[in-house]
């Protein structure tokens, strides 16, 4: 087969396992990152492989998405995960009710969950909120935000695949109305230089709309950022969520011996530019030690902003509303050709996210190659340096 | 186990005495261990200088006494001020990196090497003292 | 700028199990031993006597005592063991190649056989002439 | 909200330069931000071509390992205003090959941490009264070294002899010795039983000062001083056999 190349902007989990199906497909790829890898939103997430659960009740397409993706990596990256399930409480009756409706719905989606009397939660998570009504328990888990992404890059780069960290786009050649080649600067040297290729895919993230700007194609995704905070100890061991439709700080994620308390959400225009609002972390603080007290007294380790990339039309205000899937956008449709986006998503479903690009870009090269990523054993994140 | 392979490393000191003195961000420890290092071939030097003065005992009273005479001059007292301080400092300094070393306390390094070093600091005072006034 | 490339053999880079835990056992347990010995020396030769140093005599009569003779022939032979180790874990730290450290192991040696053998050289002389 | 002008004075890089050189930038701080906050914020509105490494922000990952002010440190837990100083020192750790400005050569930190293949996830001691969730068989924790490499750039022994196994990689050993999870210890310990391996170590305890992740490699490392010890005697007194 001709070996068609295909280069990758950005660095995140949606590029790395871009890189690695594309890799898997026979196709030469390079891939290149402004800073390090991982350096935007994908290791500010705060670690959570998604059961679905939280998506269950409300968007059931995420739902389904999360839970084969998460049975999916638990088999292809093993030893990444600290697989201590998760735990949603119910701190009030409203919420206590809410969980029929809940468990039925994970249930529709192929979600285990299985309901815990109050006694039960306290015996499994001492330190949960002693109001705790009951709780459920559904198989979410803990991720290395910045190492599980790493093994997919480790895997493609042994593959073959050249990944040029540093590198940041300046601009986009076109011949015709196709992308040929883009224009890069290496930091490291300071020099620019172009890389041509037969396909290009933005893999930028909540920064898609800055590369869809320099291309000249409109690609709707709002940066929508949250705070975390991280406090010192592990005030649980598995992941404990608010029993409610999401909303702020209803979510502890314990990590090695942090707890990180997430999330709020709001829309900025410059990715680039988040701040970090005071008012969001005494928020985390409060809601979070609705859930385990001991969030208000465990000593701060950090807060931090990182921009979701969530699809949807300017006026957005709080992200909340916008949706929590991933889109690939072939833009031959507003007539650039060679170009396609993919954005949205979420970590959990990173290699689904990849699948689906391969799959745009193989049928515009007009290839049918299938994807190999479902069963393929990812190398370990330490052989990325090595 | 695989073999190490060496780096080609641009910003790693010419000399490897820059990287054993180079106090900058870091902490007591090194210079412990610096001071160690220092006392050490100080040390040394004198052990064998020691045996070269010693010869003098096989000439005889006269050659021995003679040497014991100088070395109740001022400056080769301010000399054994200087060696004190060696030795006082190896020898408690060295009590802890054996005892660490051996897994011996090795949670309480930071207090053994104040308590150490501080009964050491004591002697040397006491030491010095009584070197200039006996 | 400066790069260090090193200078050593392949078979230097390994990391395989040798004697160096050995030698810091003895390097630890020769201290520890030493830290006693010193004690003694410098109480029995500097502190109690008058003035800080013996005369020609005072040296005499100390040495013939058999317990401070075999203390002090089992200081020399310690000391020097300790100072030539130390010596030679300095050397080590500044990145010698392999040709320098044999002739390093090998100058340490003699060296420190050599301080030996004088130092019993010494005591046993100086036991002599105290007759 | 306190807040100040501070002054970073950052040591740059770039690959073909003869050395580095510092340059000044001057930006807001107020008392939430840290340095890597700050670098980012120099990045976007000074000088796009600042190179630095980061990716958590909340000392996870350990990508953001540098010196500020001359000490190691995580860039994204050092508040700038807490350091009282009204000139930052930012450089890049010591003893690895510097790649950019405050970015250097992971590479043969990797190398020898590789080496051990430590598995990442352990089982978790935290609430250990905790009963059991139906359908685990343990709770589970990764382990916590992030490989920052901070130990290695501030052990004094490292930046004397590149051969040293060093601190980040010597606890690792430590780590799989105690816990092994199938890993074969006797090799293991047979490898850090050298020259170059845990007797290398001269106790300077900058490794325990630099770590931010609770690993303290010098404890460790004295640690595995004492198995081989231990090793070692019960030889000598034909216990155990060659063990």
């Amino acid at each position: 087969m001709a070996s068609f190349h295909a280069v990758i902007i950005g660095g995140g989990g949606t590029g790395a396992a871009v890189a690695h199906d594309l890799t898997l497909r026979g196709y030469k790829v390079t891939l290149v990152e402004r800073g390090e890898v991982t350096s935007g939103t994908t290791g500010r997430h705060h670690g959570l492989l998604h059961s679905g659960a939280r998506y269950a009740v409300k968007d059931k397409e995420s739902a389904v998405e999360c839970i084969d993706e998460n049975m999916i990596l638990r088999r292809i990256a093993p030893g990444s995960f600290e697989l201590n399930d998760g735990l949603f409480v119910a701190l009030t009756e409203e919420e206590a009710n809410y969980s029929h409706e809940f468990i039925e719905a994970c249930h529709e989606c192929g979600i285990p969950a299985r309901r815990l009397s109050a006694k039960e939660v306290l015996a499994c998570e001492p330190n949960v909120n002693p109001d705790v009504i009951m709780g459920v328990q559904v198989p979410d888990a803990t991720m290395d935000a910045m190492r599980m992404p790493l093994r997919f890059f480790a895997t493609a780069k042994h593959s073959g695949a050249t990944i040029k960290t540093y590198t940041e786009v300046v601009d986009f050649i076109k011949r015709g109305n196709a992308v040929s080649a883009i224009r890069v600067r290496d930091h490291t040297t300071n020099k620019e230089y172009e890389i041509g290729g037969d396909i290009f895919i933005s893999a930028a993230g909540a920064w898609s709309g800055k590369i869809g700007d320099m291309v000249g194609v409109e690609v709707p995704i709002r940066p929508s950022p949250g705070v975390m905070l991280a406090v010192r100890g592990r005030l649980c061991n598995m992941v404990i969520n608010r029993l409610h439709a999401s909303g702020d700080g209803d979510i502890i994620v314990p990590q090695r011996a942090l707890s990180v308390v997430g999330t709020s959400s709001w829309v900025v225009d410059d990715p680039d530019n988040l701040g970090l609002p005071r008012d969001h972390i005494d928020m985390m603080i409060k809601y979070g030690s609705e859930l385990i007290p001991g969030v208000r007294t465990a000593p701060f380790r950090a807060a931090w902003s990182a921009a979701r990339p969530l699809i949807g039309p300017r006026g957005a205000d709080t992200g909340r509303e916008l949706s929590r899937t991933f889109k690939c956008f072939d833009h031959a449709d507003e007539g650039v050709e060679g170009f396609v986006t993919i954005t949205g998503g979420k970590a959990t479903t990173l290699r689904g996210m990849a699948e689906a690009t391969a799959n745009v870009v193989c049928q515009k090269m007009g290839l049918e190659i299938p994807c190999g990523t479902r069963e393929f054993t990812l190398l370990p994140h330490t052989a990325y340096y090595a | 186990m695989p073999d190490i392979q060496p780096t080609t490393d641009k910003a790693r000191p010419k000399s490897s005495l820059k990287a054993w003195f180079h106090p900058r961000g870091r902490s007591i420890s090194t210079i412990a261990f610096a001071l160690n290092r220092l006392t050490a071939i100080g040390l040394t030097l004198y052990l064998f200088l020691h045996l070269v003065v010693l010869s003098q005992l096989l000439r005889g009273p006269e050659g021995w006494n003679s040497f014991v005479s100088i070395a109740k001059s001022p400056i080769f007292l301010t000399l054994d001020v200087i060696l004190l301080f060696g030795v006082v400092y190896h020898m408690f300094n060295g009590i802890r990196v054996a005892l660490v070393g051996m897994g011996v306390a090795n949670q309480r390094q930071k207090g053994l090497f104040y308590g150490l070093v501080g009964i050491a600091l004591i002697l040397f005072v006491v030491g010095a003292v009584l070197i200039y006034t006996k | 700028m400066d790069s260090t490339m090193s200078r050593r053999s392949p078979e230097q880079m390994a990391a395989r199990r040798d004697r160096s835990g050995s030698v810091w056992l003895v390097q630890a347990f020769s201290g520890l031993i030493l830290v006693a010995l010193l004690g003694i020396h410098m109480i029995a030769h500097h502190y109690i006597v008058e003035g800080g140093l013996r005369d020609y005599q005072q040296v005499l009569d100390y040495v013939s005592n058999p317990i401070i003779f075999t203390l002090e022939v089992l200081f020399v032979i310690l000391g020097v063991t300790h100072s030539m180790l130390g010596v030679r874990s300095i050397i080590g730290d500044m990145r010698p190649s392999a040709g320098t450290l044999r002739v390093a192991n090998w100058v340490l040696i003699i060296a420190g056989a050599l301080a030996i053998g004088y130092g019993i050289y010494l005591a046993v002389a100086l036991q002599q002439l105290a007759g | 909200m306190a807040e100040q002008i501070i002054e970073f004075k950052v040591q740059r890089y770039k690959q073909g330069q003869p050395a580095p050189t510092y340059q000044t930038f001057k930006t807001l701080c107020d008392d939430n931000t840290t340095v890597l906050v700050a670098l980012q914020d120099i990045r976007r509105d000074q000088d796009g071509s600042l190179v630095l490494r980061h990716s958590c922000h909340h000392a996870s990952c350990g990508t953001c390992g540098m010196r500020v002010n001359g000490k190691e440190e995580l860039g994204c837990v050092v508040k700038v205003l807490d350091l009282g100083t009204s000139t930052v020192t930012v450089e890049p750790m010591r003893n690895m090959p510097i790649i950019s400005d405050l970015v250097v050569n992971m590479e043969p930190f990797y190398d020898r941490y590789n080496a051990v293949g430590m598995p990442y996830v352990r089982q978790s001691e935290y609430l250990d009264e905790a009963d059991l969730a139906e359908g685990l068989e343990a709770y589970q924790r990764y382990e916590n070294c992030i490989e920052c490499n901070l130990c290695v750039s501030g052990c004094p022994i490292m930046g004397s002899d590149e051969l040293y196994l060093g601190p980040a990689t010597l606890a690792a050993a430590r780590r799989v010795i105690e816990e092994p999870r199938g890993v074969p210890t006797k090799p293991l310990l047979d490898w850090v039983d050298s020259e170059n391996g845990c007797w290398r170590c001269h106790v300077a305890y900058e490794c325990n000062t630099a770590c931010p992740s609770e690993v303290y490699p010098g404890d460790q490392i004295m640690a595995l001083r004492r198995d081989l010890t231990k090793r070692k005697f019960r030889g000598l007194f034909g216990r155990g056999g060659k063990g």
